[in-house]
């Protein structure tokens, strides 16, 4: 049980009162604007201090109103990285990034500087002071700098926002790593569904204070109700597969339970388990099996449930082998094509549609 | 060694001569430290490291001299001041001033500088002959009293009073100020500086500094500036 | 130099050492206070801003009279102090210093509690969250941070330090050498008849010496706003 | 000629030597972290007083470096959301927002206070101060500042990073709005490739301080190279077409050159011309027109070109009708299915995937 | 009240019309010139600078007899307010007020500055804008943000006003009633032996008033402040 979470607070006008446990891996905190993410991540890290609530990480309690116990934040071993940047005005970009160092005391090496920096981009601003920076650099100064502080949890609030699409697409396996490698459980604040899909072992969607929904990512970000009133558009479905090629054209060949497809090159070793998030939106249905098609992966399934969405669309939810797919198409193709619970079809993907965030080890 | 001497302000200059005569003669030192008599005489009930007092009233002495703080039968009367009428400028006409009217005319509805006079003895000093001029009841509202006598002065010599009332020590010195009259030496408490050397000092320059001040040396130096050299 | 008397010469000396020392030595505890007074909560805290302020309040000479009644050798303070540690106050140097530590102590801290009202508690939070605790945190974050607010607290307290005159006449008297500053010898050319010159020269020196701290200090505060604005 | 810009701008350790023209409409300012587009809107704004240039907006010149002339930021009539929000923090929501018209004394009635609230669903916010917002909260004051102060010109950095996405998908039909019925120029900084797609005229793509490509947005999100130094993952093409009918099941049928297509409901009348972007990533080429398939949308082409992307995959250039189409996918199946230029084929598009933020009317 | 003496009491009068006279009419200029200090630069700032801090610096006394010198009816600028404006300031209560305004003047003009400094330029830019001219955005923004200085700076002059001693009564002298301000009155007594008691009595009263503008200005700091961070 790595992060237990149950906090009450009222602000004037607002009411916060969140329960939730997060395993080991990366937990999301998803939610609309003002849904009280940022109040959930301030108070395990002992920046809000809730009218009633405990909060346990990895067996040990920082908060607990019942038994008045209350750990100062500099004793709870947390790298946060703010929304808002919050860099040190007055240090260099170096000294900003090596701050936490002066006081990880604890054992353990923690991630390389140098490593960290060539990552982050970070080289040529090392000398730099934070006025001076755009809003993207200081956003990844403030990843470093929590990442660096070698913590034992780390809290991020939508740290990838300010970045361009480019350099998401590379801290993203770095974070992966730190959660693989260091097994740093990591609280993570994220409008992005893709970041989330690739990153969260856990997902938790907040609504005006109140957990609205909670479980595995698999789960909630299959669930278009759940995750429609996060603000999410991108629903889709995560299932998994055994890497059993990497082929010299760049593709990576996959066995699911139901077939072999191929992916764009997954930076893992043959005979990985990884996770594959696809889009509703990208899952074409056939009743035939399509021929002198570009997509390259087919897949048999059968339809187990069809539901209304939003809009004209309809979400398909799709048993391929052992895996849950989920396909959304026009209600007017449905009608078409005859389709109902039980009708055996086909899941055309295009591999190029599998983006490489939607890509993840299994965490 | 050396003396230490606390002398009321007003005897700066005279004092300044007086270290220098006493170390040439003595080939000891005289620090003087100078400040207004209540806060030399305050310093002094509080312990002082000081040999020799000399103040600008008979007030603060007694004072000490109730506490036994200094050397009674040592106290001498050094000096003796006179108390003048200024007023700004030169060519005015002296007043007179056993006229009772002469005085309020000449200030017209100017002020008349003088130092606290509650307070500052310059100021106690010039109460006292004004009333027993029988002046003090109608010029009291027209009086602007200064924290001491040379700030009294300067109200007088930049012209922002007419007419003030100082020591006649003080007015010889100003250029740009003119004696227009000497209050009767009867009109108000003889105007005397006493000195006396401390009871708790050790030093045994202290008794040897008063007899100096006494001395001839001495005596020339103050009367370079104009004091009256009663004691001895 | 023969422009000044000896006895000039040694005012000014004793004058700059004065400010200096009561500047340098207070400087910590106005830290330590204006701290206090920003962000803590304690019971007395009113009392304590009160006391902060007490000699901008009180005509300098009762601040000088008060100071003679508590550090003078009979005093309480100062007779302990005497006895435990063999630290005098009374009629020396150090007593003009430390009368203009107090008389400074209130600008002081007043400028620096208003530099610490002004930083971003956010930055001192994120501090925490790396690790530091609330020293680290004060020592690391608000105290780079509040530099040129303790610049001016600093700038403020050794020019009023020179100007000085009230409160240490009264408590440590005018011996020349000893506790004869720059005012207290002012005062006493002025005291007589064609004094004034001399006075003016003296005004001439002290202001001087302010100025050319005044300056250095704006050039120091000029070039630690660059530094922050990353230039 | 809407807006000129010519700045040139020496930073410690960065150089910016920037020009361009954006006509009307929406100029979306592309780019990596730190290459130099805050910098360009603050040249605009009047924040930054370039080395040298020229800054001429509708036919006025704001800096003119050769001529001596400068034009104070507060009397340039500008609208101006910041990349960190910049709200007054002793001033309420609502006189944030109101803040501007106090001194918009100029002709014209402006946007309505009310709608603007409602839309950036400000309403329960107004009394609060910036303190107590959450950073998405903030970000929307910070909008609605800008606009009720009646600009003449937007300069938007990342206006919508922090929100989520449904929220996005609200505020954009109403900078679609203010683009086309206030005619105010907008110059917008974004990373978001289907947010641009969606409002630009024109997209401006910076590198490393000086322009690397500009152009009308249909060409240079078009264009493989251009947009992925600018960090983008999504290249997509933009096709236009005129609105037919709006069906009963929530679709709307539109005919473009070369077919009818359908797309979730448009929000504009009958008759209207409107620009689709479509993602390459999403189109499905096949050789045969395919049978009892999903997509509804199956588009007769050519191919015009065949380019090698990045990874696995091989951009396809492709012509319908008047429009140009792309369409990524992997080497593999180009050779399997033996394209080349000049096959004939069809290119398959999902309605569903045609995301209502890559639907925009012709600005 | 039979405690203190009738003119005791228009003396406590006398002190307090003085000090609020003479932080009131001074803040604008103040504002003003610690403004220019933080945001502008022009030739002979730092000339402004030195002359703020020369009431600082200087013995009150010195200062006392400057502005005599300058303000005095014979004076250049006194003679000519005299006879442009029929505006005197010799032996007035007026002239105590421009003393006092003037001993506390650097004070003042230190804390504004300090807190204009503090002012995030960032949020000045946004202003402008949104249309706002340089004065607007003054008035709007930065005159806003730097309340709290605003009400640091005026308590300092205040109180600073309250205990002013040597300049006032070297310019305008002690005239019961007129000019004899608290510390005038406190001054006299301290000076004749067995003084001291009444001398007490007013320097409670003088610590009373002072407390009291110190506490409401630190209860309206406090409001100011959680206005600001919005609770
Ligand atoms: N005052 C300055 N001194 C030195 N370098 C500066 C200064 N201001 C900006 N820069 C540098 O100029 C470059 C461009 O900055 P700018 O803020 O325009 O980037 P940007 O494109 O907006 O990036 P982002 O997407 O991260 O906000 C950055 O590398 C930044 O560090
Ligand atoms: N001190 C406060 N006083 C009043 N309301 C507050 C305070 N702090 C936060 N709130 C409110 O609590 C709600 C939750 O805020 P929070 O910052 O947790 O939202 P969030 O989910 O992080 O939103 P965003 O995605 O916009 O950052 C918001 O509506 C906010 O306005
Ligand atoms: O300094 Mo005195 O005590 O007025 O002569
Ligand atoms: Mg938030
Ligand atoms: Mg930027």
């Amino acid at each position: 049980m790595s992060l237990e979470v149950a906090v009450r607070h009222r602000f004037p006008g607002f009411a916060l009162d969140v329960a939730f446990t997060a395993p080991d891996g990366v937990t999301a905190l998803f939610g609309r604007s003002g849904s009280g993410k940022t109040s959930v991540v301030n108070a395990v890290a002992g920046l809000l201090r809730p009218d009633a609530g405990r909060v346990v990480a990895r067996g040990e309690a920082l908060v607990d109103t019942g038994a008045r116990l209350w750990r100062a934040p500099h004793r709870r071993r947390i790298g946060y990285v703010f929304q808002e940047a919050r860099l040190f005005p007055h240090l260099s970009v170096r000294q900003n990034l090596l701050y936490g160092r002066w006081f990880a005391r604890h054992g353990g090496d923690g991630p390389e500087f140098d490593h960290v920096v060539d990552l982050l981009g970070l080289a040529p601003l090392l000398s730099r002071r934070p006025a001076t920076l755009s809003g993207g650099e200081r956003q990844r100064v403030s990843i470093g700098r929590a990442i660096l502080s070698r913590p034992r949890l780390l809290l991020m609030d939508e740290p990838l926002a300010a970045l361009d699409e480019a350099r998401r697409a590379e801290i993203l396996p770095y974070l992966e790593r730190v959660r693989d490698e260091a097994g740093i459980p990591i609280l993570y604040v994220s409008h992005s569904v893709s970041e989330v899909a690739r990153l969260a072992t856990t997902v938790i969607v907040l609504d005006e204070g109140r957990v609205l929904r909670a479980g595995a990512a698999e789960d909630v970000l299959s669930d278009p109700f759940s995750a429609a009133s996060a603000g999410i558009r991108g629903v889709g479905a995560v299932i998994t597969g055994r890497i059993d090629t990497h082929h010299s054209d760049g593709l990576t060949e996959l066995s699911t339970s139901s077939a072999q497809i191929f992916l764009p090159r997954v930076a893992a070793a043959v005979g990985a388990e990884i996770r594959v998030r696809i889009e509703a939106q990208d899952v074409t249905l056939s009743l035939t099996r399509p021929e002198g098609i570009s997509a390259l992966n087919i897949l048999p399934c059968e339809i187990t449930d069809i539901r209304r969405g939003e809009g004209p669309g309809v979400l398909v939810r799709l048993r391929s082998g052992a895996d849950t797919l989920l396909a959304r198409i026009t209600q007017r193709s449905a009608e078409r094509m005859g389709l109902a619970r039980g009708t055996a079809c086909h899941a055309v993907i295009k591999t190029v549609s599998v983006a490489p965030e939607d890509i993840g080890r299994r965490g | 060694g050396g003396v230490t001497v606390f002398a009321a302000a007003s005897l700066k200059d005279a004092m300044d001569d007086v270290a220098d005569l006493w170390a040439e003669t003595t080939d000891h030192t005289a620090k003087v430290a100078l400040a207004g008599s209540s806060t030399l005489a305050r310093q002094i009930q509080h312990g002082a490291p000081v040999d020799v007092f000399i103040s600008a009233n008979t007030a603060w002495m007694d004072r000490l001299e109730a506490d036994g703080l200094i050397v009674a039968e040592r106290r001498v009367d050094l000096l003796r001041n006179t108390l003048v009428l200024v007023g700004h400028g030169h060519g005015d006409d002296a007043v007179d001033l056993s006229d009772p009217a002469a005085l309020p005319a000449r200030l017209g509805d100017g002020r008349l500088a003088m130092a606290l006079v509650e307070a500052v003895p310059a100021g106690i000093y010039g109460k006292a002959a004004l009333q027993s001029l029988g002046l003090w009841r109608t010029l009291e509202p027209r009086v602007a009293q200064a924290d001491n006598v040379r700030a009294a002065l300067a109200l007088v010599s930049t012209g922002e009073a007419p007419l003030g009332i100082v020591y006649g020590t003080d007015a010889a010195a100003d250029d740009s100020v003119s004696v227009l009259a000497t209050f009767p030496e009867d009109s108000h408490p003889p105007i005397v500086y006493p000195a006396a050397p401390l009871a708790d000092s050790t030093n045994a320059l202290a008794d040897r500094f008063v007899d100096f001040l006494q001395g001839p040396e001495a005596r020339s130096a103050f009367e370079r500036q104009g004091f009256d050299v009663t004691g001895g | 130099m023969d422009w000044l008397t000896p006895e000039a010469w040694s005012a000014v000396v004793l004058s700059l050492r004065v400010s200096l020392t009561a500047t340098l030595v207070s400087l910590p505890l106005g830290v330590f206070v204006a701290h206090a007074l920003a962000r803590w909560s304690f019971p007395g805290k009113q009392v304590l801003n009160g006391l902060v302020h007490l000699p901008l309040i009180l005509p300098p000479v009762v601040t000088g009279y008060l100071l003679l009644l508590t550090f003078g050798r009979q005093g309480p303070v100062g007779g302990f102090l005497d006895q435990c540690c063999g630290i005098v106050f009374a009629f020396r140097w150090t007593g003009a210093a430390l009368a203009a530590a107090v008389m400074a102590f209130p600008l002081m801290v007043r400028a620096i509690r208003l530099s610490i009202e002004a930083v971003d508690p956010g930055l001192e939070q994120a501090a925490a969250t790396l690790g530091a605790s609330r020293l680290w945190v004060f020592a690391t974050v608000t105290l780079p941070m509040i530099l040129p607010g303790i610049l001016t607290g600093a700038i403020l307290a050794f020019a009023k330090a020179m100007g000085e005159f009230g409160a240490t006449i009264t408590f440590v008297s005018n011996i020349p050498g000893e506790t004869q500053t720059l005012p207290s010898a002012i005062y006493a050319f002025l005291q007589v008849p064609g004094g004034e010159g001399t006075a003016i020269k003296l005004v001439l020196v002290s202001v001087a010496v302010a100025m050319a701290a005044l300056l250095a200090s704006e050039v120091l505060a000029a070039r630690m706003a660059r530094r922050l604005s990353g230039t």
